[in-house]
């Protein structure tokens, strides 16, 4: 623990620094960069050695001389900080190149500082062991990380994103409030030890004031409204820390309650699937029809929370239907796929970060063709894309797979088990299918094909250390999903964490699955590398003329007839209509010839179209009832007095 | 083991020959003499023969495509289980990998298709996109099927030995509808009619082939290699479904596996010769009725089983 | 010699009546430093008062006393500040009853006496109604007539109420002096009906005072009209002194035996507070009213928090505390905003993060803290009476306290939100956005102030000195409140 | 004989009560508060038999402030303000006189039932204490003018006080003088403001001070 919390006052000292330091800018920047990613590094080493002997430290101080600020580091906690810590050492060494422009100093300096401040705050999360610590860290972690949000109040879409993050961060916390105030009436005491002792009724009670609340922070579905919002505001190596790991620690949540009710009741089960394949379905069919990039990436985070989801209620189901191989695969792969989620979303963001930075504009219909011109990020970008959409020989591949094992063993059960087991394997296959859409879409639209406009032309890609990030995330994708074993083992270890009364979870048929993966991965990799040798062989000495696309009988194709990405999705994104409700606005082709005309389309999240008429306007209409109240006239004001009076002497 | 790579590498040659029947039978009903049965092999060494003229639109991700896409085929055929033998790879959740495998090399047609910036090439991509969601989800409403009456998720467990009969004797009735799911999702992934019209001339209303149209001579020749050895892929578990037959003689097998790739063939062949190709827009629920099979038939066999 | 902390700003407040304005000023300062200084004693060793029947050093009363000798300490000092850059007609009017103001306050909480209480706290009304005139408007004006005679009928009904006390000492034959102290042992003597008559109508009296909804409607006008260092000195600590008549009645109810029947009315009021908070903060237009709104916010919280009793005890004087530390420095920072922007309206302003940027961290870390975020105190208070709420079973009420909290939070994050990053939207104020002809320069002296006060409720919220921590529970337990 | 002298004074109370409700004009009212202001203080006297000298010097300050010096600041406030003459009434005065005799009866019969502690046996002391205190609040809440109100104000006073003299007497006179100091400086107060009213407003209508509200 001594070295969690070493690692912990380095990264603050980084903040500090640069915020003392503001002004010597490149100063503050190198010495933020370097504290924290070497407080991040720290962490990561502790967090992994804990998760690999899989013991438990703890550490508490007191705090307002009656009570505790406790600290437990378990494998889960210690599985979740490695993700954070990994992650958030990537983006540190990627914002020193992204950070460089002088114009505000201070701004960058303050955006270092509550950068470190959600890193620790997300770190203290994971390891709180009593309600007071964890709300005090969460609400901390909300704060820090709305001014991340708004770091840019310029943007009248910034502010207002980050004003949505703020209510909705708060109001998730309100449930959480209430879900431990269940807590409390029952333990009687701040701390989490005995929270089993609840009864039924509050346990269930108790986990869906959590789901909601935590549901908020990780996006899903009917809460996810703030997300797509507030991720593109900030930063893009911002971005990547809340899109990557931030909204994990609603995941670890949602874990963590569940491990302490100790309760296996189906239902939870039930819920989470249908949240996740909600939410993942309408996650990706939303990012399908962004225009936005950034968004496009935030959107695609619901999604994965969706198919994390997913594997957790899977897992739950096991649990309740006492199918511990069910059970494993079901966690297991949730948090395999944490973790590969964190490392490829980053990735991704990290990558939109440097065509954003460069390009400056984050509309994908403005771009095109900047694989030529940006190499490392184009094929960073690739691996990216091929790991979301969970293509093998990649990360996102492995998680995938465990989590359609667990589901396979689903359909074995009958009844409700069954269906809801075959409501998530098709709604993974349908995930995937839409997120391979959806990326080959990015991809297409903004690395491939022509310049659509001169913000695209030409730009070159720069910046050391963001590089080193993108490559660094690539690699890891590589490695992870080649060689699955090792670190699948470490979800293991984090799954028997969870004390689902399994004594200890064995790994060798689990080595067996990821060995299964590694074959696959190889079988794929050595026939594309014959395939290239025969290429390459039959290519030996032949003329290679380059000419410009055939235009199919057009003379002179411009790079403005390319396929857009609207039109791109729009057949997929109709299909799901009523889900998501595309509005196009183009006024009518007339005359014989007619003048140039223009097209807009965009695609609307229906939760977000539901919330003013849903929730917003019935509470305004309320309030509006009741402020005639204050209508100044001095007379009813004292008569006010009086009637209270009157009315309470009733009571005597 | 050994009889599985030398059956494999059976597949990856006569691939082509089989694709060839369709063209036969086609101009059968055309009233053609048609081209010869080599005809397709002529057409790879003429291709493989030829060099290329690349688009100054296009990257490494251009070239990329073929390559992958041909060896995603030629992997998806490794698992699968011909004429009764094991095939040559087999695990747990090989299925599951197979159809992640065919993603991808979808992922890099679409990706080099893409890498033109030609319009055409963006709306066959698009399609090449949608179309294969909605199969995907079919193939995995037919897995939990098989899983449901195997409680196994491998290909071998399937296709080999006496596992298909096995099937039919547990589930016959449903398995009808097994395999006419299994032929439409064979008929929209490989993008052949009533889905796609490899022969059409209107680059507007096509799907695979509008994506090819910049890939030329060797580039090509894999492209057409693959997509010849994805339609032996489906072919080839038809032909294991609708002819179940383990007979003890060792060349029986063999000689049964290869009628029911001809039926296939001849079947494919007749409905391109006599069925016009759908609407776009219809095509949608023409491949949801596979996914709606499968679910109907999984539902019976919740009945039977219990 | 308890009676000399509220004597020494009595006299000086006296004196500044007649002394030149320069000098009335230093001794504004040089009575906060000494009132500091003598309440700190006070603390130190808590000395029996010279009129023992009248006065007493109670733990909530020292609590309350050591909040405003701070808070006035530092008050003073940003209105000397105030007062040169914003020049009164009638200084000295409001330099002496800023000074008799802390007089008449500091009596309160010393008092412990029924009557005393009584009539200081009509006192605090007396002394504060000058200030609230200050501007001399038509508004303040009504401000001030709304102010002087809601309060004064209320606290009429409060001496009715104290009235019953002495009624229900007469049936039950309760021959002791009428001060709490005295009362509070023998409380279970007492004739329950009367009591609880008295009670309702010291509620409602003092709740007037308090700001407790529905007879409220005096606050939001009085503190958006007063003056800036006056509207923290209402808002900060006046609305306490109210409340302490209200625990100190609490406390012989408690030890009566009559708790749910206090407990209930102070949860109904406090949750009428709170709603009636979140109806007008919703959409509030000028930012002063807003965070009046907000006081009453929190008073209903503390209503709340006594009422429900147990750790909501605790709870609610944390809140107290922090409350007055917190909305005092807002009070502060929006006396800034009303210099900058010439305006009450809150979409006159905008921009603040980039006109005033040290007020604008001082305000919107107020902002925070006062809507319940770590690391402020009030943090603290919220989690521990929504954890009493469950824990006794009042379920609705957590509901209802929960739903305003949020609603509360939406509106008053849009309107700081507006005033701190929003381009100002009248034409009028176009000049006051860039930065060349924004006149307002944040003098050192009207700025560090606010970060003291929060500065204390930031440490206050992880760390109590154990002298202050016996305070606070002797106080809590007082009232029946436990830390558990 | 005592007792005699009580109740008639208490009639003399209630019956003000029946002129404060009926009177339409500020002066007359004034005089009303006046009056009830002399015999509200003076009633100790016949309460307590035999009073200390300091009690008998308590009651007669009372009797100055509430009787003297609470009038006249009042009607300075008026001759400093050239008042325009009606009270205002929010609800008619017929309505009010019904309201007030009404008024009496409830109180009379109210106070039959509670438990009340006196050291007089006078039937009348605390039916006329609540109506005096309801009175005060009446005519706050239904006159409009400013003054009408500030006189409510006093009445609402004077009932207490009345309520008070069981309590009164027995307890310390310096609290009690407390008491009458803050309600005098309040009135006091209460004057100026009238007087600010008036040349801002140039009149005492309240109905012009309701510009502060949501």
């Amino acid at each position: 623990m001594s070295h969690f919390f070493a690692a912990i006052s380095l990264i603050l000292a980084g903040g500090l620094l640069s915020l003392v330091f503001a002004r010597h800018h490149l100063f503050s920047r190198a010495g933020a960069t370097l504290l924290i990613s070497a407080g991040c590094a720290w962490g990561l080493g502790a967090a992994v050695t804990t998760l690999m002997g899989s013991v438990t430290h703890s550490v508490s101080f007191q705090y307002l001389n009656l009570f505790f600020l406790a600290f437990e580091m378990d494998a889960l906690s210690a599985f979740f900080l490695a993700v954070i810590f990994l992650v958030c050492l990537m983006a540190a060494v990627y914002s020193f190149h992204y950070t460089q422009d002088a114009a505000a100093p201070v701004k960058t300096a303050v955006t270092a500082f509550f950068f470190s401040i959600l890193v620790v705050s997300m770190a203290l999360v994971l390891t709180a062991a009593n309600i007071i610590t964890f709300m005090l860290s969460w609400e901390i972690m909300s704060l820090s990380s709305f001014f991340l949000v708004i770091h840019d109040y310029r943007k009248k879409e910034n502010r207002y994103a980050g004003y949505l993050y703020f209510v909705f961060s708060h109001v998730g916390a309100m449930f959480i409030f209430a879900g431990f105030g269940i807590f409390y009436k029952y333990t009687g005491s701040f701390g989490f030890t005995d929270v089993h002792i609840l009864t039924q009724g509050a346990k269930i009670l108790a986990f869906v004031l959590f789901f909601i609340g935590f549901g908020s922070k990780a996006g899903v579905f009917p809460f996810h409204v703030w997300l797509p919002h507030a991720h593109p505001a900030a930063p893009s190596h911002i971005s990547a820390v809340m899109s990557g790991v931030m909204i994990k620690t609603g995941i670890y949540g949602i874990l963590r309650i569940y491990s302490l009710l100790e309760l296996p009741a189906p239902a939870f089960g039930y819920l989470v699937v249908a949240a996740g394949v909600v939410s993942g379905i309408l996650g990706v069919v939303y990012a399908l029809g962004q225009t936005d990039i950034k968004r496009l990436l935030a959107y695609s985070s619901v999604e994965n929370i969706g198919i994390i989801l997913i594997g957790m209620g899977l897992g739950m189901v096991g649990v309740a239907s006492r199918n511990p191989v069910m059970a494993v695969l079901g966690f297991s792969g949730a948090l395999f796929h944490v973790l590969n989620h964190a490392l490829f979303k980053s990735l991704l963001f990290m990558g939109a970060g440097m065509v954003v930075h460069q390009t400056g504009t984050r509309s994908m219909d403005a771009l095109g063709g900047l694989l030529k011109s940006m190499k490392i990020t184009g094929f960073a970008f690739i691996i990216g894309s091929l790991a979301i959409c969970g293509l093998p020989p990649f990360n996102g591949f492995a998680g995938e797979f465990v989590v359609y094992l667990g589901g396979f063993q689903g359909i074995a059960l009958d009844k409700i088990p069954f269906a809801v087991s075959v409501a998530a394997i098709i709604g993974l296959a349908v995930i995937g299918g839409l997120a391979l859409a959806c990326f080959t879409r990015v991809l297409g639209i903004v690395f491939q094909g022509e310049p659509r406009t001169e913000a695209a032309r030409n730009r070159t890609e720069s910046g050391t250390t963001m590089l080193w990030a993108m490559g660094g995330l690539g690699g890891a994708c590589v490695i992870i999903g080649v060689f699955p074993g090792w670190f699948f083992n470490l979800s293991l270890s984090a799954v028997s964490a969870l004390n689902l009364g399994y004594a200890r979870i064995p790994q060798a048929p689990f080595a067996q699955i990821t060995g299964h993966i590694t074959l696959g991965a190889f079988v794929i990799v050595l026939l594309v590398l014959g395939m290239a040798g025969v290429r390459s062989w039959f290519y030996r000495a032949k003329p290679i003329s380059r000419s410009g696309t055939w235009g199919c009988g057009f003379t002179r194709p411009t790079s403005r007839m390319q396929y857009t990405g609207a039109s791109y999705a729009f057949e997929m994104v109709r299909f799901f209509r009523p889900a998501a409700p595309i509005e196009e606005q183009h006024p009518p082709v007339a005359g014989r010839f007619p003048a140039s005309t223009r097209y807009e389309s965009r695609v609307h999240d229906i939760a977000e179209r539901c919330m003013a008429p849903g929730v917003i306007r019935p509470v305004q209409f309320l309030f509006d009832r009741l402020r005639w109240i204050q209508h100044g006239d001095i007379h009813l004001y004292i008569g006010y007095i009086l009637l209270a009076i009157v009315l309470l002497l009733f009571f005597i | 083991m050994f009889e599985s790579i030398v059956l494999w590498l059976a597949a990856v040659l006569t691939a082509p020959f089989f694709s060839a029947v369709i063209l036969k039978v086609k101009a059968f009903f055309g009233g053609k003499k048609g081209p010869p049965l080599l005809i397709n092999y002529y057409t790879l060494i003429k291709l493989f023969k030829k060099g290329s003229v690349y688009s100054v639109s296009t990257t490494a991700v251009f070239k990329m495509g073929p390559v992958i896409s041909c060896a995603t085929a030629l992997a998806a055929l490794l698992f699968l289980p011909m004429a009764g033998q094991m095939p040559v790879i087999s695990f747990n959740g090989d299925v599951i990998l197979v159809l992640y495998l065919l993603g991808l090399g979808r992922f890099f047609t679409i990706a080099a298709a893409m890498d033109t910036a030609s319009p055409f090439e963006g709306m066959g991509a698009a399609r090449e996109a949608f179309f294969p969601i909605i199969c995907e989800a079919a193939m995995f409403m037919i897995l939990i099927f098989f899983y449901r009456l195997t409680g196994e998720l491998s290909f071998a467990a399937y296709f080999s030995g006496t596992g298909t009969l096995g099937l039919w004797q547990i589930a016959g009735p449903s398995l009808l509808f097994i395999v006419i799911a299994f032929f439409i999702i064979l008929v929209t992934e490989t993008s052949r009619v009533p889905v796609d019209d490899p022969a059409t001339h209107l680059e507007l209303t096509m799907i695979h082939e509008v994506m090819v149209l910049d890939h030329s001579g060797p580039d090509f020749a894999l492209i057409e290699l693959g997509s010849f050895c994805k339609l032996f892929f489906y072919a080839a578990i038809l032909s294991g479904l609708i002819l179940p037959f383990e007979t003890g003689i060792p060349g029986a097998g063999l000689l049964v596996f290869i009628a029911g790739l001809v039926i296939v063939y001849l079947v494919v062949g007749i409905i391109e010769s006599t069925i016009a190709r759908y609407r776009m827009d219809k095509v949608p629920q023409f491949v949801l009725t596979s996914f709606a099979l499968a679910f109907f038939a999984t539902i019976i066999t919740l009945e039977l089983i219990q | 010699m308890v009676e000399m902390v509220f004597i020494t700003p009595f006299v000086t407040g006296l004196l500044a009546f007649v002394l030149p304005k320069a000098v009335s000023r230093q001794l504004l300062v040089l009575t906060g430093a000494v009132h500091l200084v003598l309440s700190l004693l006070l603390w130190k060793n808590t000395p029996q008062a010279f009129f023992a029947e009248y006065f007493a050093v109670t733990p909530e009363g020292l609590l309350s006393l050591l909040v405003i000798s701070l808070l006035f300490f530092l008050i003073s000092i940003y209105t000397t500040g105030y007062l040169a850059a914003h020049s009164l007609k009638s200084e000295n009017i409001f330099t002496g009853f800023m000074l008799l103001f802390l007089s008449t306050m500091t009596m309160v909480t010393l008092s412990d006496h029924i009557m005393v209480l009584w009539i200081a706290i009509e006192a605090t009304t007396l002394a504060s109604a000058p200030l609230i005139y200050t501007h001399r408007s038509g508004a303040s004006l009504e401000a001030t007539w709304k102010y002087v005679l809601i309060c004064s009928v209320g606290i009429a009904m409060a001496l009715v109420g104290s009235l019953f006390l002495t009624f229900s000492m007469e049936l039950g034959g309760v021959t002791s002096a009428m001060s709490f102290s005295a009362l509070t042992p023998v409380a279970g003597q007492l004739d329950p009906a009367w009591l609880k008559a008295g009670f309702i109508f010291i509620v409602v009296g003092y709740g007037t005072k308090m700001g407790l909804a529905p007879m409220h409607t005096w606050l939001p006008d009085a503190h958006s009209e007063a003056p800036s260092p006056a509207s923290a000195l209402l808002s900060g600590v006046l609305l306490n002194c109210a409340y302490l008549g209200i625990f100190k009645t609490n406390k012989i109810m408690v030890s009566a035996g009559l708790s749910d029947f206090s407990g209930t009315i102070l949860i109904v009021f406090g949750l009428l507070s709170i709603v009636a908070a979140a109806t007008y903060i919703l959409k509030q237009t000028e930012y002063k009213r807003m965070l009046a709104y907000s006081s009453i916010e929190n008073m209903g919280i503390i209503a709340l928090g006594t009422g429900i009793g147990g750790l909501g005890v605790y709870g609610a004087v944390i809140c107290m505390i922090h409350h007055s530390l917190i909305k005092s420095s807002l009070f502060l920072s929006s006396g800034n905003i009303l210099m900058g922007y010439k305006d009450r309206l809150i979409a006159n302003t905008g921009q603040m993060a980039k006109q005033m940027p040290k007020t604008f961290v001082a305000f919107f870390a107020g902002f925070a803290g006062i809507s319940g975020f770590p690391p402020f105190g009030i943090f603290i208070g919220e989690l521990f009476i929504i954890m009493a709420a469950f824990k006794t079973g009042h379920y609705l009420a957590a509901g209802i306290f929960i739903f305003s909290l949020c609603v509360i939070f939406a509106g008053f994050a849009r309107q700081v939100m507006a005033i701190c990053f929003d381009t100002p939207t009248e034409t009028d104020t176009q000049p006051a956005a860039d930065q060349k002809n924004f006149l307002f320069k944040e003098p050192p002296g009207m700025v560090w102030p606010q970060y003291v006060l929060l500065l204390t409720s930031l440490i206050l919220c992880f760390f109590i000195p154990d002298a202050l921590y016996q305070t606070i529970v002797d106080a809590v337990h007082a009232i029946g409140g436990g830390l558990q | 004989m005592t007792l005699y002298t009580v109740d008639t004074l208490l009639t003399l109370v209630l019956l003000s009560v029946l002129f404060a409700f009926g009177s339409s004009r500020v002066p007359a009212l004034i005089k009303v508060m006046a009056f009830q202001g002399i015999v509200v203080s003076i009633i100790p006297f016949f309460i307590t038999p035999h009073m200390a000298t300091g009690a008998v010097i308590f009651t007669i300050a009372t009797l100055v402030i509430r009787g003297v010096l609470i009038p006249l600041s009042i009607h300075l406030a008026i001759r400093k303000v050239a008042i325009q003459r009606d009270v205002a009434p929010i609800v008619g005065y017929h309505a009010s006189l019904f309201f007030g005799l009404g008024l009496i009866v409830a109180a009379a019969v109210i106070s039959r039932y509670l438990n009340i502690p006196s050291i007089s046996d006078s039937q009348l002391l605390f039916p006329a204490a609540i109506s005096l205190l309801v009175t005060g609040m009446f005519l706050l809440m239904a006159r409009r003018n400013a003054i009408a109100m500030v006189i409510g104000y006093i009445m609402l006073e004077n009932g207490i006080y009345l309520m008070g003299t069981t309590f009164s007497v027995r307890a310390r006179h310096i609290v009690e003088f407390g008491i009458l100091l803050d309600v005098l400086a309040g009135v006091m107060i209460m004057a100026v403001i009238l007087q600010n009213i008036k040349q801002t407003f140039d009149d005492v209508d309240t109905s012009l001070l309701r510009t502060l509200k949501e």
